[in-house]
């Protein structure tokens, strides 16, 4: 028989592939899952999942992946250039160029992840299981239902990682807080007072609403308490540290300022665009990973930064050459210079990249965040890029406080001719100290493309915020500039949790305006004669 | 005392003069400017015909006018920057006060005309608002429109430069407070809740006074009348900068504290000269709502203000002129080259501000000097 | 320096004397010994002191600048000052002139104004005027423009507005600029002039400022010895009709003008006396002028 | 050959001629004082010297090199220190940095000559201030100490006594003439202080309205009547 | 003059370039192309490029630059509706024509302009009805979240109204307006959270303008926010605003447009591929390498072959003949439907597409109107409305 031959074809192949198979998959089946009305397509898909069957589990996977085609009756897996059969699991060398997409919406998604998780959590790597874990718990929470019990009870009954075990056990109480068992729903309260979520929190309050079970009342109520307590210990934690994130933004945004402004004395109106700069120079070594050395990608940030430094300390030095050192001792006119400079970087990138914005994209190992406390959740470029600013900190601050260059920076900075008489090469240092400026900026547009978009315009954004902040700590004042930067953005979220985006700002910059009233000359004011010379 | 005490005061001691409001040739000079303004462009319009090689046209009519509106923004700038050494970069709010006041008088002159045949204003009508809010409450009148124009910019200027000034605050200092000011200002004016038609701001005027705006006498009678302002305002920044006031002022600029060694207060001094160049502004944006139709918070953004200082440093501070002469070169420069060369002309314009920078350190009008120098 | 000006000098003098003192004093046809009207802003000097100076300190990050210092000047008098470098001289002027605020001590004008109520600008407009030690002056505005400025005039914003110099006082440039060595740089921008001339225009906007009491902070400093006799020469002319401190190094300088030094050393009071008194004191030979 | 020599120096500020045809030598072991009244181009000269203003014709020449068209760095690695008119000192460093800068002809890492300390104890009191809160004096004495901390072979010295406390004026002279006698510095003083210059000086010159009226060697100072010939 | 010339408005410098630059160069593309069949009226037709440089009195003076002195016979530009405001008045003035390409707010119709862009009608509202749908998750609970200007805040005014037309309770909407060029979302994307860990199935509506979006998206993505989670759609987020980000993360995530990029019909197919041509052939930075389409650019597209069609048909480009011959032209659009200008309201009748993102930053089609749908201007969800016409006003 020509089926069976095929099922004979498709189970040998499976069996190749290193699983086998009890039930296959038949070709009505896939189409049936593949297209249709999402109704029918998710009740083929759980029907699929607990017959647990490798070569469906493979297609649902795909799909997962949005790997799957369909070729008229045919649906086909891409793997690279070439595809699978996904029923028989026959090779394709090339995908039909007729070949459509298969439509995937998010009730689909949802269900084909549930799915998943439900057929991968006994037997795969610990990751894995945490993740199917994850995947149960979140069903069960968002619609507990008494249906979900089977499948968490048998992986519960399994040998699986520890985590992914506590995981489960909260699921399964919150399915169980609607028992019938007065016992089952005091320990499944109990229970959930673990859970450090918030979505547990309307779950319990529901109970409570119609519980009638004194003691099950009470351990709702302790649940709910300490839920509530953890909740708010992790939301004040939160905005501090997004307060504390802006703050190493603004700050990486405001050091390079700090030194072509602050101490050099160049109102470097360009600022922004080196920044951006940066930004580009870090979306072209992503570029050419992604091209060139795909399997390293993860890993260009690391030549991106070095590379970002240099094309921004470049193009600072080039300016420092050719336009700023003919201003230095005219501050204002640095201001209209560099503002033309500006206006040509700008026009130049878009003229060389285009006006639209380009993608830079986080390596894995900046995507994603670490959860604490259950419920919050701080992202991996956030905690990276405070870490890397506090690095850049440490760098400029040694290096301006404790080498030769950069006593001679300052020395240079504040009286270029004696400076040239005491046999300090002026000329060169203050294209190092600009380059370095410069440079650093170069660093923050290379953070900065892990978080925004790298376009043209990029700069523009930082510019005002960058000018604040090194004004506000203090003209030529690097410790004022970490104040000032942090101080801004821990206030700044502060003031949004409560006032929205918009108020917050405005109140940020009246704060600016009556803060220097008190301090007319930032925070770290230079005190004494010496701040008159 | 000794052989080497000095001889009695020799006649020949000879004290420089005061200068004069304007030397011979720079009254030439104006009244040229005065004709231009007020006879030659309306006689140009209007009566010579549209295909004549000598036409004006209401393009370059509207052109003209806003950029004299600019015109005046760069002296006001010159007043507070060139002569007192103090980096505005707020002039823009106080141009889209003005601007704003001016908007909302306009506002009210639409009546009932708006696209939803209400007593209020469009925007306010599609956002629900069911009266007109407070602060529209003299829009009005345009007695009163022509009052506030003076009085919002100046007394934000006045009470923001009060308490500035009084604090002491200088240099970069001072220059970015009013960037913080401006910009706050400009996230307020973008909130639809403040009542001035948010981020779209007002357009779409139809009456002035009753009459209709988009004709061409009345453009070119808003034309006439801002060329009579600019002028008149620089005749009255060359009388203040002349008088020891405006020396006291530069003094302020070269040595502060040694000013007020010398017995002066610079508070009243600096806020004097503050809330003057501020009101200009303001009614520089008045004028110039009405001829280019719009006023939105645009105007209040970083960008705007800094343009203002590029214009006055372009044309060389501290010479009235120049900021007048730096206005018109900028804008001009920009208007022919964003149709020339559409994608290009931000090269010219960025290569212009470094060249002038560079190699006219003194703008435009010191170029001119150094020539006439060179010649003489 | 110039007779005329001396004369015009001693004739404001007496206008003064017989203005604010004889006027005010008559009380029911007699001369009253107290009761006099005190004009606000009118230095009162019947004390006999016009500067005065109580146990003040000042110290910058711990450090003493100033450390009890009192003293004072009656009216009239030529007081010379001198120290160690550091001793706080400068910073004494500072204090008397509103520019640092004293952590503790008195400090009046006069017997009844309070110094320390006071800010620069208002402090100078009582009449104390002061030369710094680095010479300032107004660098983009010509000499003569700095004169004006000086002028003891109005100087409310209005006022400058109008301003136009009177014959007098047009007058009265010509004669400082003459006493000053500058009268053929009179168009001339300040900031051009060599250090020197900056020192004499300095010296010359306070005598336009006419002020009640001139700090002087080392007048003579890169002067040559024909100046500074000049310059000393100007000082004693000076003298009687307003009052001077002056802070020198110059002994040579001192010893033409004083009549009473002070020797400060670590911000207090170390000698006070004739200059030959002074230069006697072991201390002050030991701290300060060698052997 | 003299460890310096200036030729025919012209000098213009804009159009006004400020250094007419300046000639001068400075010998190694000698200190050369000039002398002239205020404002008629010592400090200018001084200026040209060190390479701060560029002069219009004349020639320049240290040790057999002509430095004419030097920058002050490169004059200053060649041996030149120079204390300026008004001490310009770095303001917002601190004394300890002040010295250092004055150590940047040197290596890295070279120590602060302890010298300098027994010349100037104060500044070893007050190492850690910055140089802007130093008094007037204070600063002139930094200054002196940051031109000598590389122990330069010509050290040009802009009135040095311009402020400073009569004995402390005494340790300068003697730390001058100690220098000078040392014989490997020749030394270039410009000085208002006459009998400072006159007890200093192994040879002078006197200008006038920027040009040398007299010149020849300090001890015929007094009966040459230079001490006039300033005043007039 | 042997050739017609027609203005090109669109920012290619400032704020704006970001999104307009490309407006300009299909509207090149289309012209070419116009030319290249034998021009209007048996004319070429000349384009006239300027740049208002993202500065709204520029447009007014641009706009007037094209009419008075270049003669212009219709102009296609402006993407901001400020800018449409600001160059309105001129165009009645002058009694000339705009093509305006882009979504707005509705609340304005005007005889001389042509809207080829969605009124709130043909986007904002049906992707909220699909959100609703079980297809769409069954959205319960709705963040409204927004640039704060004109176009959120009445969208979302109308957003509302719609929305409690439905039975959506007060308390089950959060509106949130964020500055421009807002660039830290953090604190707004844990108020989402804590907004939709309330319970209900919660949804994002989106007006976030140009620039924020690149911030926002990427935030989402590290927080975790996924499409299963909470489902974030978005009106001005289209393929070259995902230029900008990695879309891996925002998979799920959903935009309604009148075209996407992705849907399949020959005539999509031949308009991406004449872009990709053209895009390479002139070098255009950014598209020559990966050439994207969007739905402005198809709404230019449109826009300028309807205006010549209109041209022909009224045998003259005087604009009252044109507007005249403008009312019920179709053009076959690439968006695979045949789109009609309406007979009276100036507006396309447009097909309506909800699109999820997949990763290769296309969107991928997963609901859209069984036919075009009529636009409404005057939207019936705002009181005032009531009983209006949408017809233009005749003055
Ligand atoms: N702002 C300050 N911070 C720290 N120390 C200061 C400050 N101002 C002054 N001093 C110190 O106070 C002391 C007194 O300084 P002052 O300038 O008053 O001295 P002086 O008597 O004028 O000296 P000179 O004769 O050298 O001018 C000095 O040691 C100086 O270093
Ligand atoms: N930057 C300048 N621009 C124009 N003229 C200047 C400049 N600097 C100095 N001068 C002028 O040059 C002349 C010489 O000045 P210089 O400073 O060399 O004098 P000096 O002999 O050192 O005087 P002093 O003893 O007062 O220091 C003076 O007349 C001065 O006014
Ligand atoms: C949403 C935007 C892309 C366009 C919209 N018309 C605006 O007002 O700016
Ligand atoms: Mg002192
Ligand atoms: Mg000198």
């Amino acid at each position: 028989m020509k089926i069976h031959w095929l099922r004979l074809l498709g189970l040998g192949l499976a069996l190749w592939m290193g699983a086998g198979a009890a039930q296959a998959l038949t070709p009505a089946d896939a189409l049936a899952l593949v297209a249709g009305e999402t109704d029918d397509r998710i009740t083929t898909l759980n029907r699929l999942a607990t017959a647990a069957d490798e070569r469906a589990s493979v297609l649902i996977q795909a799909m997962a992946d949005e790997s799957v085609r369909v070729v008229g009756e045919r649906v086909l897996i891409v793997q690279g250039d070439g595809a699978l059969d996904a029923v028989t699991g026959e090779r394709v060398a090339a995908v039909p160029e007729e070949a459509e997409d298969v439509m995937i919406n998010n009730r689909l998604r949802s269900a084909m992840e549930t799915a998943l998780a439900g057929m991968q959590l006994v037997g795969a790597d610990a990751a894995r299981q945490r993740e199917a874990a994850s995947s149960l718990q979140r069903n069960a929470f968002d619609e507990p239902d008494a249906s979900q019990l089977p499948l968490i009870d048998k992986a519960l009954a399994a040998d699986i990682d520890p985590q992914a075990r506590q995981t489960l056990e909260l699921a399964r109480a919150a399915v169980l807080l609607a028992s019938e068992d007065e016992a089952q729903r005091l320990q499944a309260a109990q229970k959930l007072g673990e859970a450090r979520q918030a979505i547990v929190r309307p779950l319990l309050l529901q109970r409570l609403e119609t519980e009638e079970s004194a003691p099950v009342q009470g351990a709702l109520k302790a649940s709910l308490a300490a839920l509530d307590r953890s909740l708010a210990i992790s939301s004040a934690l939160g905005q501090a540290f997004t307060g504390v994130s802006l703050g190493s933004i603004l700050l990486l945004a405001a050091l390079g300022l700090a030194i072509t402004y602050g101490l050099m004395g160049v109102i470097n109106m360009a600022h922004g665009e080196l920044i951006m700069i940066g930004a580009y120079a870090t979306w072209l070594v992503q570029s050419f990973f992604r091209e060139a050395l795909p399997q390293w990608f993860d890993w260009y940030l690391l030549v991106a930064m070095p590379l970002a430094f240099i094309a921004s300390a470049l193009v600072g030095a080039a300016m420092e050459r050719t336009v700023i050192r003919f201003l230095y001792g005219r501050p204002l006119e640095t201001l209209l210079a560099t503002w033309g400079i500006s206006l040509v970087l700008m026009q130049g990138v878009r003229s060389l990249f285009g006006a639209q914005n380009v993608g830079v994209e986080n390596p894995s190992w900046m995507s994603g965040g670490v959860t604490l406390m259950g419920n919050l959740s701080l992202p991996w470029n956030r905690i990276i890029i405070i870490g890397f600013a506090v690095a850049v900190l440490v760098g400029v601050t040694l290096l301006i406080g404790k080498t030769r260059l950069g006593l001679f920076v300052r020395g240079v900075t504040q009286n270029r001719p004696i400076a040239s008489c005491m046999g300090v090469n002026t000329a060169r240092i203050d294209t190092y100290a600009f380059a370095l400026g410069s440079g650093i900026a170069g660093l923050a547009g290379c953070a900065l493309s892990q978080i925004g978009n790298v376009g043209p315009d990029l700069g523009q954004n930082y510019i005002v915020d960058s000018f604040m902040v090194v004004v506000l700590g203090g003209v030529g004042q690097i410790a004022g500039t970490v104040y000032a930067a942090l101080g801004l953005g821990i206030l700044n979220k502060f003031l949004e949790g409560w006032a929205g985006a918009v108020l917050a700002k405005i109140a940020v910059l009246v704060f600016i305006i009556v803060f220097i009233q008190k301090r007319p000359q930032g925070i770290f004011a230079m005190k004494g004669r010496s701040a008159e010379a | 005392m000794t052989n080497m005490s000095t001889p009695p005061v020799p006649a020949s001691v000879t004290l420089p003069q005061a200068g004069p409001l304007l030397t011979r040739a720079g009254w030439s000079a104006f009244i040229v400017a005065l004709l231009v303004v007020c006879a030659v462009a309306p006689l140009l319009n209007l009566f010579v015909p549209a295909d004549s090689a000598f036409h004006l046209s209401d393009y370059m009519v509207g052109l003209l006018g806003k950029i004299m509106c600019y015109a005046i923004c760069a002296l006001a700038m010159d007043l507070i920057w060139g002569y007192t050494g103090i980096l505005s970069l707020g002039h823009g709010l106080f141009f889209a006060l003005g601007g704003y006041v001016m908007g909302m008088y306009l506002m009210r002159q639409i009546g009932t005309d708006g696209n939803y045949k209400s007593e209020l204003p469009d925007f306010m009508v599609f956002l629900d608002w069911k009266e007109l809010p407070w602060h529209w409450a003299l829009s009005d009148s345009f007695i009163a429109t022509l009052l506030l124009i003076v009085l919002v910019p100046g007394l934000v200027a006045f009470v923001f430069g009060y308490f500035a000034f009084r604090s002491r605050i200088k240099g970069v200092y001072f220059s970015i407070i009013t960037q913080a000011l401006t910009f706050a200002a400009l996230l307020l004016f973008f909130r639809n809740e403040t009542g001035l038609g948010g981020n779209n701001g007002f357009t779409d005027f139809k009456r002035i006074l009753g009459l209709p705006i988009a004709t061409q006498n009345m453009r070119m009678t808003l034309f006439v009348l801002t060329g009579f302002t600019l002028l008149g305002f620089f005749l009255w920044a060359r009388w203040l900068v002349g008088s020891k006031f405006g020396r006291v002022l530069q003094a302020v600029r070269d040595a502060e504290s040694r000013v007020m060694f010398c017995g002066y207060n610079p508070l009243p001094y600096k806020l004097t000269i503050w809330t003057i160049s501020a009101v200009m502004c303001g009614v520089a944006g008045a004028l110039y709502v009405p001829q280019v139709g719009i006023i939105n918070p645009g105007e209040m953004s970083t960008a705007a203000s800094i343009e203002i200082a590029v214009w006055t440093a372009v044309g060389g501070r501290a010479t009235l002129v120049g900021p007048i002469l730096g206005a018109f070169i900028v804008n001009g420069a920009k208007s022919w080259l964003t149709v020339s060369f559409p994608e290009y002309w931000l090269y010219f314009l960025g290569a212009l501000f470094i060249a002038v920078t560079l190699w006219m350190p003194q703008g435009v009008v010191g170029l001119v000097k150094k020539i006439r120098g060179a010649k003489a | 320096m110039t007779p005329d000006l001396m004369e015009e000098g001693a004739q404001r003098f007496e206008k003064l004397q017989t203005a604010s003192v004889l006027g005010r004093t008559e009380s029911g046809g007699r001369a009253a010994a107290y009761g006099r009207l005190h004009t606000p802003g009118e230095v009162d000097t019947t004390h006999g002191r016009i500067l005065y100076l109580e146990d003040v300190h000042v110290s910058f990050d711990g450090f003493k600048a100033i450390n009890g210092l009192s003293l004072d000047i009656a009216p009239g008098e030529l007081r010379c000052v001198i120290g160690p470098n550091g001793a706080g001289k400068t910073t004494m002027m500072d204090i008397i002139t509103g520019k640092t605020r004293p952590d503790k001590g008195q400090v009046f004008f006069g017997s009844t104004i309070d110094l320390l109520r006071h800010r620069e600008a208002e402090i100078a407009a009582m009449g104390i005027g002061r030369k710094f030690q680095k010479p300032t002056v107004f660098e983009q505005l010509s000499v003569y423009e700095n004169l004006e400025l000086a002028l003891a005039t109005d100087k409310r914003v209005r006022h400058s507005m109008v301003f136009r110099p009177t014959g007098e006082e047009k007058d009265r440039l010509g004669e400082v600029l003459t006493t000053i060595h500058l009268a053929d740089s009179a168009a001339r921008q300040a900031g051009n002039l060599s250090h020197g001339q900056k020192q004499w225009l300095e010296i010359g906007m306070l005598l336009m400022q006419d002020p009640k009491l001139l700090l002087l902070d080392e007048p003579v400093a890169g002067m040559t010895d024909e100046e500074t006799e000049r310059t000393a020469q100007l000082f004693l002319t000076l003298k009687g009709k307003h009052s001077l401190m002056v802070v020198e190094h110059d002994m040579g300088f001192i010893r033409t003008i004083s009549e009473k030094v002070t020797v400060l050393c670590d911000g207090a009071v170390l000698a006070e006396g004739t200059l030959d008194e002074v230069q006697a004191d072991e201390r002050v030979i030991e701290v300060y002028l060698g052997r | 050959m003299s460890l310096l020599e200036v030729k025919d120096v012209n000098q213009y500020y804009g159009g006004s001629h400020i250094l007419r045809n300046v000639s001068l030598q400075a010998e190694l072991g000698q200190v050369t004082v000039v002398l002239g009244r205020n404002g008629v181009g010592k400090t200018t000269l001084l200026k040209s010297l060190m390479g701060l203003v560029p002069i219009k014709s004349g020639s320049v020449t240290l040790d057999g090199v002509a430095i004419t068209q030097a920058t002050p760095y490169e004059r200053a690695r060649l041996g030149v220190g120079f204390v300026p008119q008004g001490r310009e000192i770095f303001g917002r460093l601190t004394v300890e940095e002040n010295l250092q800068m004055g150590l940047a002809t040197r290596k890295g890492g070279t120590p602060i000559p302890a010298e300098l300390f027994e010349l100037f104890p104060v500044l070893k009191q007050m190492l850690g201030r910055r140089g802007g809160d130093l008094s007037g004096g204070q600063q002139q004495q930094l200054a002196i100490a940051r031109a000598l901390a590389a122990g330069p072979k010509l050290l040009i010295l802009d009135e040095p006594t311009e402020g400073i406390q009569p004995n402390i004026i005494k340790d300068i002279g003697r730390v001058i003439r100690m220098l000078a006698d040392r014989g490997n510095m020749a030394i270039v003083l410009v000085e208002q202080y006459y009998d400072f210059a006159e007890a200093l000086a192994d040879r002078y010159v006197v200008m006038e309205r920027g040009e040398v009226i007299a010149s020849g060697p300090g001890s015929e100072m007094q009966a040459k009547g230079v001490r006039q010939l300033v005043a007039i | 003059a042997d050739t017609i010339k027609v203005g090109v408005l669109h920012s290619l410098s400032g704020t704006m370039a970001i999104s307009e630059t490309v407006l300009k160069d299909v509207a090149l593309m289309a012209i070419d192309e116009i030319n290249a069949k034998g021009g209007v009226l048996g004319k070429k037709l000349e384009p006239v490029v300027v740049d208002p440089a993202s500065n709204w009195p520029l447009f007014a003076e641009k706009a007037k630059q094209l009419i008075d002195q270049d003669k212009v016979a219709a102009v296609f530009g402006c993407w901001t509706s400020v800018s449409r405001k600001s160059v309105l008045p001129v165009f009645e003035e002058k009694n000339s024509l705009l093509f305006y390409p882009v979504q707005y707010e509705g609340e304005e119709l005007s005889k001389n302009v042509f809207y080829t862009g969605a009124a709130p009608n043909q986007q904002a509202i049906p992707a909220v009805e699909y959100l609703m749908s079980k297809d769409g998750g069954s959205a319960k609970r709705w963040v409204l979240l927004g640039t704060d200007y004109v176009y959120p805040r009445t969208t979302n005014k109308i957003l509302r109204a719609f929305l409690k037309a439905k039975g959506v309770k007060e308390e089950d909407i959060m509106e949130e307006y964020t500055p421009f060029g807002h660039s830290d979302y953090q604190t707004i994307i844990a108020n989402i959270k804590k907004f939709a860990a309330a319970g209900k199935k919660t949804a994002v509506v989106s007006t976030i303008n140009g620039d924020s979006n690149v911030p926002f998206y990427k935030e989402l993505g590290n927080a975790g926010l996924s499409a299963k989670d909470v489902p974030v759609v978005a009106f001005s987020v289209g393929e070259e605003e995902l230029r900008g980000v990695d879309t891996k993360p925002l998979v799920g995530h959903l935009a309604a447009w009148n075209y996407f990029m992705s849907v399949k019909n020959p005539t999509n197919a031949e308009f991406t591929k004449k872009w990709a041509a053209y895009a390479k052939a002139k070098g255009i930075a950014g598209h020559k390498d990966k050439p994207l389409t969007n739905d402005p650019m198809e709404a230019t597209y449109i826009g300028i072959n309807m205006w010549a069609q209109a041209v022909e048909k009224a045998k003259s480009t005087d604009t009252d003949k044109v507007i005249a011959a403008m009312a019920g032209q179709t053009f076959k659009a690439p968006g695979g439907f045949t789109s009609t200008m309406d007979k009276e309201n100036h507006h396309l009748h447009k097909p309506v597409f909800i699109g999820e993102v997949k990763a290769d930053g296309q969107f991928n089609v997963v609901w859209k109107t069984p036919g075009p749908v009529v636009a409404d201007p005057w939207s019936d969800y705002i009181a005032e409305n009531k009983g209006k016409k949408n017809m233009p006003m005749v003055k």
